[in-house]
């Protein structure tokens, strides 16, 4: 039983990725599917952080009389990662509205009818 | 390393400086382009007669020009088959260049420069082929022929052109690509090198099965050997004009062909290993059916050019048979055949390009009485068809005698009679058109019928002389062959 | 002392606790949406001020204490205007209220 | 510029409280910041013409707040009460409510003020007159009474 | 001072030129300023080439802090060559790109454009040049989100879904790695490549690391295109401006194919990966379909951007399975592949470019009659284009002498069929550009084609030149890719 | 102790979620989210209080704002959708 319990984050961290995974390749709409590659990284940036604690460690933030950390690095690493989502998904929406001024739709069916460029 | 020899160099240049030449002067002013050829030609040829007399007494000068791969140079080394075809494609190179004058002209041909630009690239390049001092370079120059023979082929830049040169280059190029360039790479693999050495270099590198892979993949490799099934692009490139028929046909690209055969039957497998190689059974099979069932084919030719066409595929036929039945006649008959077949099927083209201009006739069955308007033409045609058949007094005796021996020699006498049976067909499908041409009646009788212009005869009586000088003096031919077996 | 804080913190927050589950059991239980705004504004009002209060009571820092009382100040602050703006929208939208007494009561 | 000043030292104070950390970079960092927020809600006048921060300035709202936490207390348990009880023990009604006060900050306060008190929810205001929902006819009799109304008027004197 | 820092100035240079961009307005002082940075860049490169042939490998401490905190900046024999042709690859294409975007691109995107470029370019060469696994996930979002906005700027408005495509599919794969990245750290609580290459040996067995190779694989093989992961390229490739399309045909997958040898070979090690986990079949069984398909899906196209897009995916397939036969002939061909591949294929979009920069697209009714209109431009592709092929002396002859010779080492002679057949399917959409544009005459309607301009012809005859000039003077390729296959094979356990 | 509010916040919040879910209106589902962010600012406190970090509250602090800021936002933009097209789900 321990597999779940002890790992409850890690589950939470594949259910979320292959949840956004699944939006991505499912979903039709542009829209939805910029949402679930955020869910997708979002599942990584847990990962890391699961990955980053130490048994009874702090936020890895320097404070006064706290003397156990969770390890700083991967949440470092996250920061990075974070920015890089947002910049993609600035990128992604900047694109659809792109997109929706060409096409006048943003579902990939129709944009497909018109030129089948998807 | 022998120090570098720059004449072969500068040899396989002067083509090239040529074709420039051509390319600049070729609009303005044609009799100068049409000069500068010839020049070249003789000038070419003439080089080549010193570098003949160093091969003979056992000269192999030397040039490196590079070494893409380590181990593996690009360079010319001289050895005596290879001054055997040089010599061939000089001089034809001179005599096709007069027969291409008179004949482009008579035949109002647009865009004559780019023909004869090509026409001098092509050249260079074969020398090329001829000078190659290992398998890696014959193959690069190999390569540079079938597409610098493309533009040849695809002169006349119409629709069946275009088709002709679709199958012409799909079919060198597949068979280059994908069995030639393997086999190389395996050879490479296995002996580590792929100098040509007397001898071989594959003897003892593989088990007799891997090598007789590797031979089968060499022999249908140069597809320019015509070797069935992968014939299909000879008669095809007869679209092209006749001139360029005569260097695909006598100077160049097939002669290239059985030439590299036979360099990699001697230099690369080497008599010795080759003898015993089951693969050499199979080819033998495969090269007698092949010059019967051509031979068969071009009788059913009404077209002349394509009953040249198919009669070349059976005489290419004789040369890999003295390759592969490695034995020294039927090496030295395979190689003083090239020389005879490039004298005496050039005379045929020759004939038949004059017909083409002078009496706008390409079938045989038209060709009735036409003997009495061109004499010349048709005598020289004669000669041409005597000495392929092997009849004295003409060239062609002498390779098939030697091949015969070399048939012989080996104890293989399916393949004597696989000779005498094809003697026979070429007879049967050469003769009658002299027969109709002189003795039929002309039906009715066609005006202004006359000779084909000056430069056409000039050239066909060249090569038919050569066709008699041959059978008399042999003996520089029959040295260089011999040297080979050595 | 610090005994009866204790207590008392962990009465107010688990009344704060009751509280908001209250509110939440409401948003189900009430048939329309401008009743479910009553029972979310339950949750929204003192079970907040509860359970802040309750946390406060914990604090170990006058920081921690100063900034608790900031977020129960927004939360007050910003409540009733969220609770009116949703509500006038949802009226805009031409939402009818569901009316319990006799004469216009719709099915 | 008297709305700027009082904005400037709102700001400064809440930026205080919540730092910790006064060394000269962060102070720095933090006017900064607050010279940057004036500049927008300067900008920001132009666009909705609200000039000054409505604070109500009163000796009474102590008191008035103080009432206000006992009325949403009562007014909680009323609502947990009907919550438990079920539907029956709910009675919707939307009615209408007129607002004593003269300004608007107060009438503001007094819209919220019934907001925040589960049970009642101001609706709409139209001039003086609010519209209001309530959750059961005893919430609309509280309103009704008017105590609440009294009870903000009292700050405007 | 500048010379011991030049690690890094190659990526500083390019990554703060990029928004200096912006400052100055006018296009044509923008690209002339590119234009100096992406050459300054090349002259890095090429003195960090001579730096390692002289000195070996260079390690560059970013801010002194020492691995494995800090990130370190590793040149060595492999990625010296790699930047090379990244830098090299990208000024010529900065030079041809001055006039080709003025037609492309709209003039208020120009700026953003080089801007784009700029920022791209940084990303790659950082890719290169990092020695830190997560700073190389870095690098890659830099240049894969300047690619995308450079794909978008294409005048076809099926560049914008194009554009979307390749986000999408690319941050997958970014994410894909960067899930490897994070497993490889859980395991050995270290970034630094070469730390990994040190403590990944003694958690070899475990699932973590299997997952984390079989993640990075799936994830770098996104990113480089390999068939059936390649869904992205085509699309992309085509819509694109013919600048972007040759810089990124040239540089973009061949930067994810040097990831994908550093991670293998240098961390995980060959015997782990092709030993221990299936690393030869899998990329075997994907290279041979993407030769395969990648070449006859070529022969249909009408749009030729895309022609030599899907012709992409193919050489994608040889390098790669040069790479899955794990020996050093192998990693030989596809080093080398990678480096001739960016030759051929630069110098054939910027042909293109040039068709599309008279006639606005390159669709194959745009070469009817091309051989006499457009000569210099028409001969670049038939040269490019038999490169392609692999005629000898072309450099495409040269990297699949090794990959044949390669494949018949291991005796899988049925694969150097394969390849060879690959060169024939090449033969085929080659020769159906030579006969639209030699043998069809240019119908009177059209408008009167002249010669693209010299500022275009140049550049894409450097290309084509060296394309031809490295497949008969190879030493210096085949030298840099030997070495650097033997230091991969090596360096693996 | 704190564990035990932090659960019953969390209840609190996933009854908020499943009326999010089911809401037949859209207001409904605004709803139910601004009780799910305020509850989540409530969560952000205990687990502060509990992890005995005063810095954290900041984070509960700006999560309320954001809360507030964003169910606005979504009002502002369902009431411009109305004026487009009238909200067939409003009914
Ligand atoms: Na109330
Ligand atoms: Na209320």
């Amino acid at each position: 039983m321990n597999m779940f319990l002890g790992l409850y984050n890690y589950w939470i961290v594949i259910i979320l990725m292959m949840t956004g995974f699944y939006i991505v390749i499912a979903k039709g709409n542009l829209l939805k599917k910029v949402v679930g590659l955020n869910i997708f990284q979002t599942s990584v940036i847990i990962m890391y952080v699961s990955m980053a604690k130490v048994k009874d460690g702090a936020a890895p933030i320097l404070t006064e009389g706290v003397e156990i950390f969770s390890n700083p690095l991967p949440h470092v690493l996250m920061l990075t990662a974070i920015v890089v989502g947002v910049a993609t998904t600035a990128l992604a929406l900047a694109l659809i509205v792109s997109i929706y001024e060409e096409y006048g739709s943003v579902e990939e069916d129709e944009i497909h009818e018109q030129d089948g460029s998807f | 390393m022998a120090e570098q020899d720059l004449m072969m160099p500068i040899i396989m240049i002067l083509p090239l400086i040529a074709a420039a030449l051509i390319r600049i002067i070729g609009e303005k002013n044609p009799n100068l382009r049409e000069a500068v050829s010839i020049i070249t030609a003789t000038i070419v040829f003439g080089l080549l007669l010193p570098l003949a007399q160093r091969v003979m007494q056992g000269e192999q000068p030397t040039f490196q020009i590079a070494e893409p791969f380590p181990g593996v140079p690009i360079e010319l080394t001289l050895e005596p088959l290879g001054m055997l075809f040089a010599l061939i494609a000089g001089f034809l190179w001179i005599v096709t260049s007069v027969y291409a004058i008179g004949y482009m002209r008579g035949h109002h041909e647009e865009n004559q420069t780019r023909f004869f630009m090509f026409f001098a690239i092509a050249i260079s390049v074969t020398l090329g082929v001829a000078f190659s001092g290992n398998l890696f370079t014959l193959f690069v120059f190999y390569e540079v022929l079938t597409l610098s023979t493309y533009p040849l082929v695809t002169h006349a830049g119409t629709d069946a052109a275009r088709r002709a040169g679709r199958v012409y280059l799909g079919i060198l190029l597949t068979t280059s690509i994908t069995f030639l360039l393997l086999a190389l790479i395996w050879t490479w693999y296995l002996a580590g090198t792929l100098e040509f050495t007397p001898g071989g270099i594959l003897a003892g590198t593989a088990s007799s099965m891997t090598l007789s892979v590797i031979l089968l993949l060499f022999f249908f490799g140069v597809g320019k050997a015509a070797l069935m099934p992968f014939h299909r692009w000879l008669p095809a490139a007869m679209v092209a004009p006749t001139p360029v028929s005569a260097l695909l046909h006598a100077v160049a690209v097939v002669k290239a062909g059985v030439f590299s055969l036979i360099k990699i039957a001697v230099y690369i497998f080497g008599v010795d290993t080759l003898i015993e190689l089951p693969g050499r059974e199979i080819l033998l099979y495969v090269v007698a059916l092949s010059i019967l069932l051509a031979s068969l084919t071009a009788m059913t030719k009404d077209n002349l050019k394509a009953r040249l066409a198919y009669s070349t595929i059976s005489q290419l036929g004789y040369v890999t048979l003295g390759a592969i039945l490695a034995t020294s006649a039927g090496i030295i008959g395979g190689s003083m055949h090239i020389v005879m077949h490039a004298f005496a099927k050039i005379t045929l083209f020759f004939a038949a390009g004059a017909i083409l201009v002078a009496a706008h006739k390409s079938e045989i069955s038209q060709l009735d009485g036409l003997g009495r308007k061109m004499p010349f033409t048709f005598t020289a045609y004669t000669i041409g068809a005597l000495s392929i058949i092997g009849l004295p007094p003409f060239g062609g005796m002498w390779s098939k005698w030697y091949l015969a021996l070399g048939t012989l020699q080996a104890g293989e006498l399916f393949l004597l009679a696989t000779l005498m049976i094809s003697s026979l067909l070429n007879i049967a499908y050469l003769l009658p058109i002299p027969l109709r041409g002189f003795i039929r009646e002309p039906e009715n009788n066609e005006p202004g019928l006359k000779e084909a212009p000056m430069n056409c005869l000039i050239a066909m009586t060249v090569t038919s002389i050569m066709c008699l000088v041959l059978f008399i003096y042999p003996d520089p031919w029959y040295m260089l062959a011999s040297m080979i077996i050595e | 002392m610090d005994l009866f804080l204790n207590i008392l913190s962990w009465v107010c927050l688990l009344s704060g606790g009751f509280l908001g589950v209250t509110g939440a059991v409401g948003l189900f239980r009430f048939p329309d949406f401008f009743t479910r705004l009553h029972a979310a504004s339950v949750t929204d009002t003192l079970s907040t001020i509860l359970i802040v209060i309750g946390l406060m009571l914990q604090a170990n820092s006058w920081m921690m204490i100063v900034k608790l009382l900031l977020v129960l100040l927004i939360i007050t602050y910003t409540s009733p205007t969220s609770a009116h703006s949703l509500a006038k929208s949802a009226l805009h939208s031409g939402l009818k209220p569901f009316l319990k007494d006799k004469e216009n009561n719709n099915s | 510029m008297k709305q700027i000043l009082s904005l400037a030292v709102i700001l400064a104070v809440f930026w205080l409280i919540n730092s910790g950390h006064y060394t000269p970079l962060l102070l720095g960092l933090g006017t900064l910041s607050i010279l940057l927020i004036l500049y927008i809600s300067k900008r920001m006048e132009r666009v909705d013409g609200e000039s000054e921060p409505s604070i109500v300035m009163s000796f009474y709202l102590p008191y008035y707040l103080f009432w206000l936490l006992i009325e949403i207390v009562k007014s909680n348990i009323d609502v947990v009460m009907r919550v438990w009880k079920g539907e029956e023990a709910i009675s919707p009604t939307v009615f209408k409510v007129k607002a004593s006060q003269k300004s608007d900050v107060c009438r503001v306060l007094y819209a919220n003020s019934i907001t925040m008190t589960p049970g009642t929810i101001t609706l709409d205001i139209d001039g003086d007159t609010f519209e209001v929902h309530a959750l059961s006819e005893e919430g609309k009799a509280g309103v009704m009474t008017g105590e609440m109304d009294r009870q903000v008027s009292k700050l405007e004197r | 001072m500048i010379s011991n820092n030049l690690p890094a100035l190659q990526i500083v240079l390019p990554l703060i030129s990029a928004p200096l961009c912006l400052i100055l307005f006018r296009p044509k002082l923008v690209w002339f300023f590119t234009m100096v940075i992406c050459l300054a860049t090349l002259g890095i490169s090429v003195e960090l080439l001579s730096a390692v042939v002289n000195t070996g490998a260079i390690s560059y401490e970013m801010g002194n802090w020492a691995p494995p905190w800090g990130i370190e900046l590793r040149v060595d024999e492999v990625s010296s060559f790699v930047l090379l042709i990244v830098s090299l690859i990208g000024a010529i294409v900065i030079l041809y790109a001055g006039k080709s975007v003025e037609r492309e691109i709209a003039p208020h995107k120009q700026t953003l454009f080089y801007s784009a470029y700029l920022l791209c370019l940084a990303g790659l060469l950082g890719i290169v040049i990092t020695g830190d696994a997560f700073n190389v996930f870095v690098f890659l979002e830099i240049s894969s989100l300047s690619t995308y906005t450079l794909v978008s700027l294409g005048n076809d408005r099926r560049a914008l879904t194009a554009a979307f495509q390749y986000l999408i599919m690319g941050t997958l794969g970014a994410t894909f790695i960067l899930i490897g990245i994070g497993l490889m750290y859980m395991m050995t609580g270290t970034l630094n490549i070469q730390d990994l290459a040190g403590r990944i040996p003694d958690v070899l067995d475990t699932r973590t690391i299997r997952a984390s190779i079989a993640f990075l694989t799936v994830g770098i093989c996104l990113k480089l295109a390999l068939f059936p992961l390649h869904l992205w390229l085509p699309n992309s490739y085509a819509y694109a401006p013919s600048a972007v399309s040759a810089f990124l045909s040239a540089t973009a997958t061949k930067v994810a194919i040097y990831v994908l040898l550093r991670f293998v070979f240098i961390i995980f090690g060959v015997t782990f990966a092709f030993e221990v986990m299936p690393m030869g079949t899998v990329l075997m069984l994907m290279s041979i379909p993407a030769i395969l398909i990648g070449s006859t899906v070529a022969i249909f196209q009408q749009n030729i951007k895309r022609l030599l897009a899907y012709s992409s995916v193919a050489q994608i397939g040889y390098m790669i399975l040069g790479i899955s036969l794990a020996s050093v002939t192998g990693i030989t061909s596809g080093i080398l592949h990678l480096f001739n591949h960016a030759l051929m294929k630069g110098g054939l979009f910027l042909a293109l470019g040039g068709i599309a920069y008279h006639m606005g697209a390159a669709r194959i009714e745009h070469f009817k009659g091309l051989g006499q209109t457009m000569p210099w431009t028409m001969a670049a592709i038939v040269v490019g284009g038999l490169s392609l092929i692999g005629v000898p002396l072309t450099v495409g002859f040269i990297s699949k002498w090794y990959l044949v010779l390669a494949t018949l080492e291991q005796g899988y002679w049925p694969i150097a069929v394969v390849v060879l057949v690959g060169s024939l399917l090449a033969v085929i959409y080659m020769w159906k550009l030579v006969e639209a544009a030699y043998f069809n005459k240019v119908d009177e309607g059209e408008v009167v084609v002249k010669e693209a301009p010299l500022q275009l012809l140049i550049p894409t005859w450097l290309l084509i030149g060296a394309s031809l000039y490295f497949g008969i003077h190879t030493e210096l390729t085949i030298d840099a890719a030997q070495k650097a296959a033997e230091m991969l094979m090596g360096a693996g356990r | 102790m704190f564990t035990a509010i932090s659960i019953i916040i969390l209840v609190v919040m996933v009854i908020a979620l499943i009326r999010a879910v089911l809401g037949p209106t859209l207001y409904d589902r605004i709803l139910a989210v601004n009780v799910v962010g305020t509850k989540t600012v409530l969560l952000i406190s205990v687990l502060s209080v509990t992890a005995g970090r005063g810095d954290m509250v900041d984070i509960a602090l700006v999560y309320a704002l954001i809360n507030f800021i964003s169910i606005i936002a979504v009002l502002r933009f369902f009431e411009y959708n109305k004026q487009q097209q009238p909200d067939s789900e409003g009914q």
